[in-house]
């Protein structure tokens, strides 16, 4: 058991286990209920065996074998799995098995409505992609894989059809990440030409011969290729639209996992295959990280559309895992590999916390909307009396994204900031200043986030329900509570376990080639507390979870059953000064952002637009009712892509004039083009 | 067989198709292609002659049977049954034709091309005069408005392809001989339903009048 | 600002002239103190007056603010204004009860947790004083809320509240040493 | 002896701020030319309020009954995890920089979520002004603290307190512009002046009053008492990360007193240049508050940035 678990063979099981699923759930067209059984069982199996296949993969170490011989010269279905790619099959089995747990209960309510084999087929053959994207160590390999992965989450996306913004959605999605695959492919082939092999290993050995100035091209191509993948800023703007309309526990998984994929493959090319790597790569990493953190709260603070609020979330926390990358860059460069070490422990690790509490997030979004059969959080309030518990999951997953103390969010954003200090008190003036930077980015968009989570959960499950839909909403089903249960206690363990998974973090560094050499390992963290190197600080997480609960269970003891014994609470109405209190009077989710969005202006260009409906033309006094709507205008489609595709429309329609319609026109055309070819050769 | 014969059958093929630029009825032009396939099958037997493998006779036969015979019995049929006696217009008038296949024999003999022609500099001849008649069959696709003869135009530009393959020495495997006959055999029904529905949507085939179709 | 510091400190404590100054202040200061020791054994030292004007004629209003000036400075005997009736463990009531405001009197009474007083300041609150009568008016807080104490007067003044409040306390005391 | 001096910084904290509290009004009430409550009154208002019933709104979920436990708990976590007298006991498991400034944050962010819990216009109007200004201001704090960490070289807090002399070494300036902005900050989360008035009875203006609105009897003691312990731990922290004079760094209780001696001291300065500050400014408008936390935010990257000027 214990050689197949950690031999080739174990990894064409797990992919078996998904190629069954996707097969399978196909042939129940007719039986939604099997189908839904059938995709769940091997969802769920197959994560376990992955969990498992990933622990004992990354005890071993270095496994790497491949499938078949293939065809095409080029092309070879070789894998190689590393302590880093255990690690992101870890993390991809994780939180595939809490959907797929999540999803039993969830895909009742699409029974009737769509096929519920199409879902399990895309759903499976997305995270085999996914697991065959990370571990692939032929470029042309993962290129397919990575093909598929986008095509299987589009068809998911577009999966619930009647909505027509969701096809809008799904083909922007499209789109974006086809143009991001083209600059991809850009990148490996400029590899190829100078490497002439498209494996990592023999790219790798050869990155010297890469001339300087084709290596900084492949970065901005691969930076920007991923970078789409990933939803850093510029790029961005598939991501609120694609994340939304996918169903919750998809949306989970994508913005969980999918994301990371992009960020996996930066480390695997700039840490591992494209080695000595100038200073400014850090840099540009470290600017762009700050910027999407920065700005992807602020979009969260002014969106009203609770699953695009969270999907603006992934773009923070993607900045906030660049920032610990870009750290580890800079580190590098500059020659202080146990930095480094360090601040790619930090971005590990906050990859893990985000899969765990965005997903987390999305689940119980999921449910609400299935509840209320609305994305618009001015509909929700009042929603924790009627769902105590997906509210109480809720409440911790928002805690953790805040980086609140006792949840993973905080440990890892610990590490980031001990990273980006680290970074201040470095000599060189420019990479100073970009760590100052950073710092402050972090630290403000820190703030935003808890502004922005107090908002979303307040507006949605707190004081009294806005509409008549809260009215009638019941908790969700078994299933998904167990799901979103499991996945709030990895919130917590992950927190108070920190310390322990630190230990982890360093010797997946260890294993990347430009780590290979340091002499001593640093101690990045004892059992019970990180130590941030040269000690320069260190936070115990259990002690401080004891800590806070011992402190709330004296104070809970001491208040209310020594001082307060017999003193009795009556529950009376809110005290509104005496008015009758309605619920328009509770601030909405428009109210309570529009003081921040109106400090931020300048960067979110608000719009406000107050709409009177008048009882009859002739009364102007008595206004019937009067709406206000606060809205942001999207500044890139605005400036970026709009303009972007004005040009190119151009461009085409003048190139439209050569399709004159008549043959003879177009046998003139390949004539002169043979000509030519004739001429040059 | 020596290289005069050969360069005698290439030429009747040049000229054959050279006709078919000035034929004003369709018959005609049938029959100029038809002749021209029988030439490609006289030099597809003299290579077989000197190789003499079965399977080059079996293809020799095959494409005797299908482009001698077949396609001009299809062409005919067509034009019988829609009375399509004469050939539609051409773009340039008569002389500007021939000047321009002029210009594009001169061309195929050049300097330019000199690097292509000798690949084997015994045919240096032949191969030019083949790549001229590759040149003249394109220009008379473009040329000619009338449906019909864009088809032969093509059927031709293809004999011509096989003659300059032929004498580069492209010892292509027999198998590759069939699969393009096969194919030229399929490429042929489809071209005559073509050319009928053109014919009763148009009521003639003037290619030229297909423009509406676009937006 | 340096100019404000310096006239803080340069003024005397209170600008009436000195020989009123011991003989008015020296009575407040003695009723003050007795309310003080009384508020320790009520209240635990602090009572907190939440001040509701139930459409009153802003006459005991002015009385009532210039209790916290720095002439009367009820704050120095442990009474406090508080903002909400939740707060509160007082209620003070000024003006004739008008018909918007009775809804309004009640939500205030039931917000305020026990133990609460309700006190009815000003001849208006007590029966309606002087718009007695008036369709507008539901003549005094009795007929809404009940009240336990009252404190007479058109408007009463600051010192005339403070004495009241004193027999208020005084009679609370009483009433708790006969319930022990 | 130890377990003696981990009592004393446990309850110091509870302990003393409503003093402080007390003192605060007391000088604005002097400035006021009034006599002004006794210091000691914000103890009885406690104590009476902690034997008062409770009134709770039928709107009110666990997180507005649980809210008041978790935010006095955490108040009582950090002031047992930051520099009071005693810099010797390093505590490493939670004496960090940004523990302390994350978990104030979940203090806010229960208070927050209380305020909006009832439904009622102020709570939500005062939860979204008080995120606003908190979201700013812990931009603020974590740069303004990074400057002493860096000027010493470790976030945890003993270490730098224990640092002794700091403004007399070559970061004199930067501490400097660091205290300012830190001070800043200490106005705008303990709500006091410019910021916000917290004896204000008006609820339009209100952002801390409008939360508790809604609280009374033990819970509205266990709110102000919060209040009163954040307000001293920004002060400790004022005082003894730029200031660490007189801080006890041996465990013999003669030095021992004296640091609770120095600490009272400069925590009467603070709460006095407060108190003046309360007298003599007017409250700022809403939106004027953001160029102040602006201005706080360049003081302490100026403060970061001068610091390796130095050390070059």
């Amino acid at each position: 058991m214990i050689n197949l678990l950690t031999s080739g063979s174990g990894f064409f099981l797990l992919l078996l286990f998904y190629t069954l699923g996707a097969i399978g759930s196909l042939i129940f067209k007719k039986k939604d209920e099997w189908a839904n059984g059938w995709q769940s069982l091997f969802a769920i199996v197959g994560s376990l065996w992955g969990i498992f296949f990933s622990i004992s993969a990354f005890m071993t170490g270095d496994l790497s074998f491949a499938a078949y011989s293939s065809v095409f010269p080029l092309l070879s279905f070789s894998f190689h799995i590393d302590q880093l790619s255990a690690f992101f099959i870890f993390v991809i089995s994780l939180i595939t098995l809490f959907c797929s747990l999540y999803g039993i209960g969830y895909i009742k309510h699409y029974y009737k409505k769509y096929s519920i084999s199409a879902l399990g087929f895309f759903y499976h053959l997305f995270i085999m992609d996914m697991l065959m994207v990370v571990t692939a160590s032929n470029g042309l390999f993962f290129l397919i894989a990575w093909e598929i992965m986008s095509i299987a989450s589009y068809f998911l996306v577009v999966y619930d059809h009647n909505d027509v913004n969701n096809t809008k959605a799904g083909f922007l999605y499209l789109v974006m990440t086809h143009v991001g695959t083209a600059f991809i492919i850009l990148a490996f082939l400029l590899m190829y030409k100078f490497t002439n092999s498209f494996d990592f290993e023999s790219i790798q050995a050869q990155s010297v011969a890469i001339p300087v100035f084709i290596k900084n091209s492949i970065f901005i191509l691969a930076l920007i290729g991923f970078g789409t993948k990933a939803g850093i800023i510029p790029f961005h703007i598939w991501l609120p639209a694609a994340h939304p309309a996918a169903p919750s526990h998809v949306s989970a998984l994508m913005s969980g996992v999918m994301i990371k994929t992009g960020i996996y493959m930066m480390i695997r090319l700039f840490l591992d295959i494209l080695q000595p790597i100038p200073l400014w790569w850090g840099i540009t990493i470290l600017i762009i990280g700050s910027l999407s953190a920065l700005l992807g709260v602020l979009y969260a603070l002014a969106e009203h559309d609770i699953k695009k609020l969270l999907a603006y979330h992934s773009i923070e926390n993607i900045g906030i895992i660049l920032l610990g990358f870009g750290s580890a860059l800079v580190f590098i460069s500059l020659g202080n590999t146990l930095l480094a070490l360090f601040g790619l422990g930090a971005a590990l690790f906050h990859t893990l916390n985000h899969a765990t509490f965005k997903s987390l997030l999305f689940l119980s979004a999921g449910s609400v909307i299935n509840q209320t059969h609305t994305r618009n959080m001015e509909e929700y309030g009042g929603l924790i009396k009627y769902m105590p518990q997906t509210a109480f999951f809720f409440l911790v997953g928002s805690m953790a994204i805040s980086a609140l103390p006792p949840f993973n969010g905080f440990f890892s954003e610990w590490l980031t900031f001990q990273t980006l200090l680290q970074g201040m008190t470095s000599v060189n003036i420019l990479v100073k200043s970009t760590f100052v930077l950073a710092t402050g980015a972090l630290a403000i968009t820190g703030g935003l986030a808890l502004a922005c989570f107090v908002k979303a959960f307040g507006a949605t499950f707190l004081a009294r329900p806005r509409s008549t839909e809260v009215a009638h909403a019941k908790e969700s089903s078994l299933s998904q509570l167990i799901g979103m249960g499991a996945l709030a206690l990895c919130c917590l363990l992950f927190g108070i376990f920190s310390g322990y998974l630190g230990s982890l973090f360093k010797n997946i560094g260890t294993h990347l080639t430009v780590f290979r050499n340091i002499s001593l390992p640093p101690i990045l963290s004892s059992k019970i507390n990180f130590i941030a190197p040269n000690n320069f600080g260190s936070v115990s997480a259990l002690a401080l979870i004891v800590f806070l609960i011992l402190a709330l269970f004296i104070v809970v003891l001491l208040v209310k059953f020594v001082i307060n014994r017999n003193q009795k609470t009556k529950i009376g109405a809110t005290w509104d000064c005496g008015t009758n209190l309605t619920q328009r009077m509770e601030i909405t989710a428009t109210g309570f952002a529009r003081s921040i969005i109106l400090i931020f202006a300048g960067i979110l260009r608000p719009s406000i637009q107050n709409e009177i409906e008048y009882r009859d033309s002739k009364i102007r006094y008595f206004p019937k009712s009067r709406t206000v709507t606060l809205r942001t205008r999207d500044i890139y489609r605005l400036y970026f892509y709009l303009p972007l595709n004005k040009f190119i429309t151009t461009l085409s329609v003048r190139a439209k004039a050569i399709q004159s319609g008549s043959i003879n026109m177009y046998v003139f055309y390949i004539l002169i083009a043979v000509a030519i070819a004739l001429f040059l050769s | 067989m020596n290289i005069f014969f050969l360069q005698f059958l290439l030429g009747i093929l040049f000229l054959s198709i050279f006709y078919l630029h000035l034929a004003k009825k369709n018959f005609g032009a049938v029959i100029a292609y038809s002749i021209q396939s029988l030439i490609i099958t006289l030099i597809l037997l003299t290579s077989f002659l000197e190789t003499n493998s079965f399977f080059l006779l079996f293809v020799v036969l095959v494409t005797l049977v299908i482009k001698v015979i077949l396609a001009p019995i299809f062409f005919l049929r067509l034009i019988q049954r829609h009375k399509l006696t004469f050939s539609v217009s051409t773009y340039l008038n008569l002389p500007l034709t021939l000047i321009v296949l002029a210009g594009f024999t001169a061309i195929a003999h050049s300097q330019k091309f000199l690097s292509l022609t000798n690949i084997i500099p015994v045919h240096h001849a032949l191969l030019s005069l083949a790549l001229s008649a590759f040149f003249v069959s394109l220009f008379l696709i473009i040329n000619r408005k009338d449906a019909l003869s864009q088809a032969i135009g093509i059927l031709s530009l293809e004999n011509s392809i096989v003659a300059f393959a032929i004498f580069a020495g492209l010892e292509q495997s027999p198998m590759l001989q069939f699969g393009i006959i096969f194919d030229i055999f399929i490429w042929l029904v489809i071209a005559t339903v073509f050319i009928s529905m053109i014919y009763r949507h148009f009521g003639s085939l003037d290619t030229s009048s297909m423009k509406h179709l676009k937006d | 600002m340096l100019k404000l510091f310096l006239k803080i400190i340069k003024t005397q404590k209170n600008i009436i002239p000195i020989h009123d100054h011991d003989l008015k202040q020296a009575e407040i200061f003695v009723v003050g103190e007795k309310i003080q020791d009384k508020i320790k054994k009520l209240f635990q030292g602090s009572l907190a007056i939440k001040q509701i004007d139930a459409g009153s004629d802003n006459a005991c209003e002015q009385e009532l603010v210039a209790l916290s000036n720095s002439f009367y400075d009820v704050e120095r005997f442990g009474i406090h204004f508080v903002a909400s009736p939740r707060h509160a463990d007082m209620l003070l009531i000024t003006g004739p009860v008008t018909r918007n405001m009775a809804k309004a009197v009640q939500r205030a009474y039931e917000a305020t947790p026990n133990p609460k007083i309700v006190v009815t300041v000003g001849d208006d609150a007590i029966d309606g004083g002087i718009y007695k009568g008036s369709y507008a008016v539901l003549d005094g807080v009795e007929t809404i809320v009940p009240v336990n104490y009252h404190i007479p007067g058109d408007p009463p003044s600051p010192k005339m509240i403070l004495c009241g409040l004193l027999t208020i306390l005084e009679t609370m005391d009483s009433k708790q040493t006969k319930l022990k | 002896m130890m377990i003696f001096i981990w009592i004393l910084q446990l309850i110091c904290v509870p302990a003393l701020s409503p003093l402080c509290m007390g003192i605060i009004k007391k000088i604005k009430a002097k400035l006021q030319n009034r006599v002004g409550a006794s210091i000691f009154q914000p103890y009885k208002d406690i104590w009476k309020l902690l034997h008062k019933d409770e009134v709770i709104s039928t709107d009110a979920s666990w997180v507005f009954r649980f809210a008041p436990f978790i935010i006095f708990a955490t108040t009582i976590v950090i002031g047992a995890s930051i520099p009071l007298f005693a810099s010797f006991l390093k505590n490493t498991l939670t004496g960090d920089l940004l523990v302390v400034v994350y978990t104030l944050a979940l203090g806010t962010f229960f208070l927050a979520l209380a305020g909006m819990d009832t439904g009622s216009a102020f709570g939500g109007f005062g939860s979204s002004r008080e995120m606003t200004i908190s979201a700013l201001a812990e931009g603020c704090l974590i740069l303004a603290l990074f400057t002493t960490a860096l000027s010493i070289g470790t976030t945890n807090l003993f270490v730098i307190s224990n640092a002794g002399m700091l403004l007399s070494t070559q970061f004199f300036l930067s501490t400097i512009l660091a205290f300012i902005g830190f001070f800043i900050v200490l106005l705008a989360e303990t709500g006091r002046f410019p910021f916000d008035n917290p004896a204000t009875h008006l609820e339009l203006t209100m952002i801390h009053e409008a939360m508790i609105l809604e609280y009374s009897g033990k819970r509205l003691a266990l709110m102000e008492w919060a209040v009163a312990n954040k307000f001293f731990i920004f002060a400790t922290l004022g005082a003894n990360l730029f200031f660490p004079y007189g801080i006890a760094h041996s465990v013999d209780t003669h030095a021992i007193v004296i640091g609770i001696i120095v600490l009272l001291i400069k925590i009467f300065i603070l709460c006095a240049i407060v108190g003046i500050i309360e007298s003599t400014m007017a409250k700022f408008r809403f939106f004027r508050l953001p160029d102040l936390l602006i201005t706080s935010l360049i003081l302490s990257a100026l403060a970061i940035g001068l610091i390796q000027m130095q050390i070059l």
